[in-house]
């Protein structure tokens, strides 16, 4: 078993597809663990993050896209961006990465027993969200109701398109998608993540709020969570920054006092409206 | 002698000006020797300004250094001058950063500061140790005047200025909108002393001097940060992909740093010395510079940062440039 | 520098004379040391000298850059600017302590087969001369 | 214990099996390199330009080892025992202020091996520089925290006390060549160690900075101390407590390593995202969490000032970006 905190573990991407296409586009891995032990001993829990990478290229800090209660395999969806992010994109099923982690905190899952859990996600944001929406979609007797709100500037840039038809069969469930501006066949909303939340108009009562998009949106979003009445500590983020060890050590991820890697991801409200760097 | 308060009295009517965003000239440091580049923004910080053998900073660097932050939606972007302070090496790097349209001649207002040399802090301090006093300086007929806490003390100025003064051949301004105090005599030498015992040393001989010095570099980067020239918006020594120069410290790398930055500078290098000025582990690395001015100089009598018109060096060819190295 | 040794030469041969050049020599069948690595560029003013300077960290123990003479340049003016540069960028490598015999420049149009010949073996025996490139090669640095 | 000046080289050559690191001249300049003769150090004067944190957390340092295309990862723990001889006690104290970081959560395994394998044999500071401020950060030019033996020049000899087990062992192997010091030598060391301390004339009370980072922190201090800063990374570079690094991935040839290497939060590609976007886009946001880090976060976490007072960021800054200088206006800026 590998206890080195920066010794990688070799897992095989078992499956790819692209869940939006042109210069940043996002492709989807699907990986499983090539050591057994390290995949049986492998536990995670929405919202944190792993190390992936290619030997010889770099690592990069990418959150797991998918819940624990799908299975002994990771996902994740990476935007084509930087040098490992482009080098990633290269790989097709049967060829190799590195994994290590799983790094940060957790949204507290267990302490949202019985809440409703509403979501609201802007482009690749929807990546931290999608392992809590099927987190709670597993275990749906335990939780209340699931909003899943979800934008992108075209239809053709809504990543996991294809789930959430699926999604809102489930009982108490329900999907809202939009994009920016107005397509041919578009049956959901046409205009901006936070207006369309606003629309739907949710309740504070009881209900968990959590949101991932462009600094841009999530401010906005902020801003209408708490015109809706939502306390600060019923509304969580995830944080994303630059990150190279993934453990505290390397320094670059800090925003105020809170290392993302180790304190972060997942943060409420409550606790990031007076880090200084926090939105920035 | 320089008049300070003339001084003063000139920079408080420059930023009164409209035309003016502020003015760059340097004060007092915090201790000892040191000066530090002075933002000018309103009257009371131009009752700071200096302008004396301590002044080392080439203020040029701040043109381009500035960074640009986004104008907010609907407002006009902020077109007003940057008045600057410049000695005559400095000057020319502003001629340079013309002549290559990293900046626009609208854009500056160049007080030109004629200078008879600016004291090696190094040097100095080898003279006059542990001292936290500030000091102030001025030149006085031919030699350095010192108001040290000890007492008044006057050094002759060969032996207390940088090297490159020693061969400056620019003394005064290049380029001005307004000078202060009186044109200087120019006192350097033409030929290059400094270099030339190191070039008659034989390859091996060359190797292991340089050998010592690059593997004592720590890869700050302070002299690329320093050169008024290296303005690039993305050096290459920051690219990761392709990552010319591996991030990794040592003797290889450290060397393809070296001649990178050095070779960026081929027929622009205004020889202000600030790279080896700021090294905090003293590699000589004007000598690699001079080396290529002497080259620019005798292969192709080309002198950067004097004439504003002219055409960069490397960008242009003339069909009867030296060839006798090709085979 | 023993008999046997065999330089490791990185070439850059612009398309359009040397690399023209180069083929024109090996099909009619002229002998020359098999010692290169050429890298076809579409230009001799392609070339950034940081190619040279990475090159030698790489491995290699000499290197040859070679272009159309001048005037014959297909972009007009590629190889006039080249020229400038590895003038420069030569005696800088020099300085620092790089045999000189390790940076080479030649022009070799597409009918000089022969001259071609004579460029490349002139380089290989003076780089055999020289002996292996020790100064800063990635390789000698201890990881 | 004291020692004789003459028979220090019999002493380092007594220590057995260990690689004896020691402020030596490398270019022009002082820093700790392997000592093969010990003719060659230079402990009497300043302290060395690069700190001895070179030696416990190298510049560049190979991680682990693969040939391309494999999957066989080959990690490259340090290996070997070393004695750092002639550290300033400031540098020492920095080590234990570093070690917070490398040892909380999870130990960092490079870092542990180096620091467990490693002695520090301090030399008291006689004659700090003019930018020494150690005994307001809570040293002093004879401070012992970090240290392993403190050695005090008595001019022939060294005052040598020995503080650690660590300690104990070095002396053991060179028992013969140590005599009993007197108490007229304790004397001397403690009058010279009190004189140096009274030299330190750089002070400043830093307790109430920490509280006031928090509140400064949309401050127009920090453009005005940013405008005249490079961007270079000297600062921090140099810093004995500053521990940021990078990783990277390297081939040459067939074999491939990831390394770790020194980073500098004054480098704009330290926080800039793959996406274009920065968090910390200006020099200004910069210089602004180099002072937070050092004075208000790393308080918070590790409940130390993460700066030992060593002077070098002072002394080296091209521009004259006075740390002292910024802590003051800090200090006086209204709330």
């Amino acid at each position: 078993m590998n206890t080195h905190p920066y010794k990688p573990n070799i897992a095989t991407v078992q499956d790819t597809w692209y869940e939006t296409f042109g210069d940043r586009c996002i492709k989807t891995f699907k990986v499983v663990f090539d050591d057994e032990e390290v995949r049986d001993n492998w536990t995670h829990l929405p919202g944190q993050c792993a190390m992936i990478g290619i030997l010889g290229t770099g690592e990069s800090m990418i959150s797991i896209s998918c819940s624990p209660t799908e299975g002994k395999f990771l996902r994740f969806s990476v935007m084509r961006a930087g040098k490992v992010t482009k080098a990633l994109h290269e790989l097709e099923a049967g060829d190799k990465m590195t994994v290590r982690g799983p790094y940060g905190n957790t949204f507290p899952v267990d302490e949202w027993k019985g809440k409703n859990i509403i979501t609201i996600g802007g482009g690749i944001g929807q990546a931290p969200l999608r392992p809590i929406i099927e987190y709670v979609r597993a275990k749906k007797s335990e939780y209340g109701d699931l909003t899943v709100v979800y934008g992108a500037r075209t239809s053709a840039d809504l990543c996991f398109k294809g789930e959430f038809s699926e999604l809102a069969k489930v009982e108490n469930t329900s999907c809202r998608l939009s994009i920016d501006a107005k397509e041919e066949d578009w049956p959901h909303y046409v205009g901006f993540v936070p207006a369309l939340l606003m629309e739907i108009n949710p309740s504070p009562e009881n209900t968990i709020a959590i949101t991932c998009g462009p600094p841009i949106m999530i401010n906005f979003v902020l801003q209408n969570l708490k015109k809706l009445n939502f306390p600060d500590d019923q509304i969580y983020t995830t944080l994303e920054n630059r990150m190279k060890c993934g453990i505290g050590k390397c320094g670059r991820c800090n925003a105020g006092n809170l290392y993302v890697c180790k304190d972060g991801p997942v943060f409420s409200y409550a606790m990031l409206k007076n880090v200084p760097e926090a939105f920035a | 002698m320089l008049d300070l308060d003339k001084l003063r009295a000139l920079a408080k009517e420059t930023i009164s000006r409209d035309d003016i965003k502020y003015l760059i000239g340097w004060r007092q440091g915090t201790y000892g020797f040191r000066t530090s580049p002075h933002f000018v923004g309103n009257l009371e910080d131009a009752e700071q300004l200096i302008f004396s053998p301590l002044c080392s900073s080439n203020l040029a660097t701040y043109l381009t250094l500035a960074e640009k932050r986004p104008v907010p939606r609907g407002a006009q972007p902020d077109t007003r001058r940057v008045a600057i302070m410049v000695k005559g090496c400095d000057s020319r790097a502003v001629v340079q950063q013309l002549v290559e349209q990293g900046i626009k001649r609208e854009s500056v207002y160049v007080i030109g500061c004629p200078c008879e040399g600016i004291i090696d802090r190094r040097k100095l301090e080898e003279k006059v140790p542990h001292t936290l006093e500030r000091v102030e300086a001025r030149w006085e007929n031919g030699k350095i005047i010192l108001d040290l806490p000890a007492g008044r003390a006057a050094f002759p100025r060969d032996e207390i200025v940088a090297g490159k003064c020693l061969t400056c051949r620019y003394p005064n301004p290049v380029i001005a909108d307004v000078t202060v105090g009186e044109d200087v005599e120019v006192r350097g030498s033409a030929g290059f002393e400094d270099i030339n015992w190191l070039e008659v040393k034989n390859a091996q001989e060359r190797w292991a001097f340089w050998r010592d010095k690059v593997n004592s570099c720590i890869r700050c980067y302070s002299c690329r940060n320093v050169c008024p020239m290296c303005y690039c918006a993305e050096c290459i020594l920051d690219k990761l992909n392709p990552a010319w120069i591996q991030r990794s410290v040592n003797v290889s790398e450290n060397t393809a740093f070296q001649l990178a930055r050095a070779f960026h500078l081929a027929g622009r290098c205004i020889e202000c010395g600030e790279c080896e000025r700021v090294c905090p582990v003293e590699i000589p690395l004007s000598h690699l510079n001079r080396k290529l001015v002497k080259e620019v100089s005798e292969q192709f009598a080309f002198t950067p940062g004097i004439d504003p018109e002219a055409k960069p060096l490397l960008a242009g060819y003339r069909p009867n440039d030296r060839e006798a190295f090709i085979l | 520098m023993s008999e046997n040794f065999e330089p490791n030469v990185v070439a850059f041969l612009c398309n359009w004379c040397s690399y023209a050049g180069a083929d024109l020599a090996g099909t009619s069948r002229i002998e020359y040391p098999p010692n290169l690595n050429v890298i076809r560029v579409m230009c001799s003013g392609r070339v950034n000298p940081m190619f040279v300077v990475n090159a030698l960290q790489q491995g290699a123990d000499g290197v040859l850059v070679s272009g159309c003479h001048p005037g014959d340049c297909h972009y007009m003016e590629g190889n006039f600017l080249a020229r400038r540069r590895f003038a420069l960028m030569r005696e800088l490598l020099n300085f620092v302590g790089v045999d000189e015999r390790r940076f080479n420049m030649s022009w070799v149009s597409a009918s000089e087969g022969a001259k071609w010949k004579d460029v490349v073996t002139g380089v290989v025996n003076n780089l055999q001369e020289a002996g292996p490139f020790t100064e800063f090669p990635r390789k000698k640095i201890d990881w | 214990m004291k020692l004789s000046k003459d028979k220090l080289a019999d002493f380092l050559a007594a220590i057995p099996g260990k690689t004896v690191f020691g402020p030596q001249l490398s270019g022009e300049t002082l820093r700790f390199t392997p000592v093969t003769r010990p003719g060659n150090l230079c402990p009497t004067v300043n302290n060395a330009t690069v700190p001895p944190k070179s030696v416990v957390f190298p510049q560049t340092e190979t991680m682990f080892r693969f040939e391309q295309g494999a999957t066989d990862i080959r990690t490259a723990e340090p290996s070997g025992e070393t004695v750092l001889f002639g550290v300033r006690p400031c540098d020492a104290r920095a080590m234990s202020i570093v070690d917070n970081v490398f040892f909380w959560d999870v130990d960092d395994p490079y870092y542990l091996i180096r620091r467990t394998n490693s002695a520090l044999v301090g030399l008291a500071c006689l004659d700090p520089c003019v930018n020494c401020f150690c005994t307001s950060m809570g040293g002093g030019p004879a401070s012992t925290e970090g240290l392993d033996i403190l050695l005090t020049d008595l001019g022939e000899s060294y005052l040598l006390e020995v503080l650690t087990g660590k300690g104990e062992m070095l002396c053991q192997s060179a028992e013969k060549l140590l005599s009993q010091a007197s108490s007229a030598d304790k004397e001397a060391a403690k009058m010279l160690q009190e004189k140096a301390a009274a030299q330190i004339s750089r002070q400043i009370d830093p307790s109430g900075i920490p509280a006031r980072l928090p509140a400064l922190w949309e401050s127009p201090i920090w453009e005005k101390i940013s405008a005249s800063c490079l961007g270079c990374g000297i600062c921090t570079y140099l810093c004995p407590t500053c521990h940021c690094f990078d990783m990277q991935d390297e081939t040459e040839g067939e074999e491939s390593r990831r390394y770790r290497t020194w980073d500098s939060c004054m480098f704009s590609e330290y926080t800039l995202h793959a996406s274009g976007h920065n968090p910390r886009p200006t020099r200004r946001e910069r210089t602004r969490n180099r002072i937070n880090h050092k004075f208000s976060y790393f308080v918070d976490k590790f409940k130390v000032m993460a700066c030992v007072g060593c002077g070098r960021c002072i002394n080296l800054c091209p521009v004259n970006i006075d740390i002292l200088d910024i802590l003051s206006q800090v200090g006086e800026q209204a709330l």
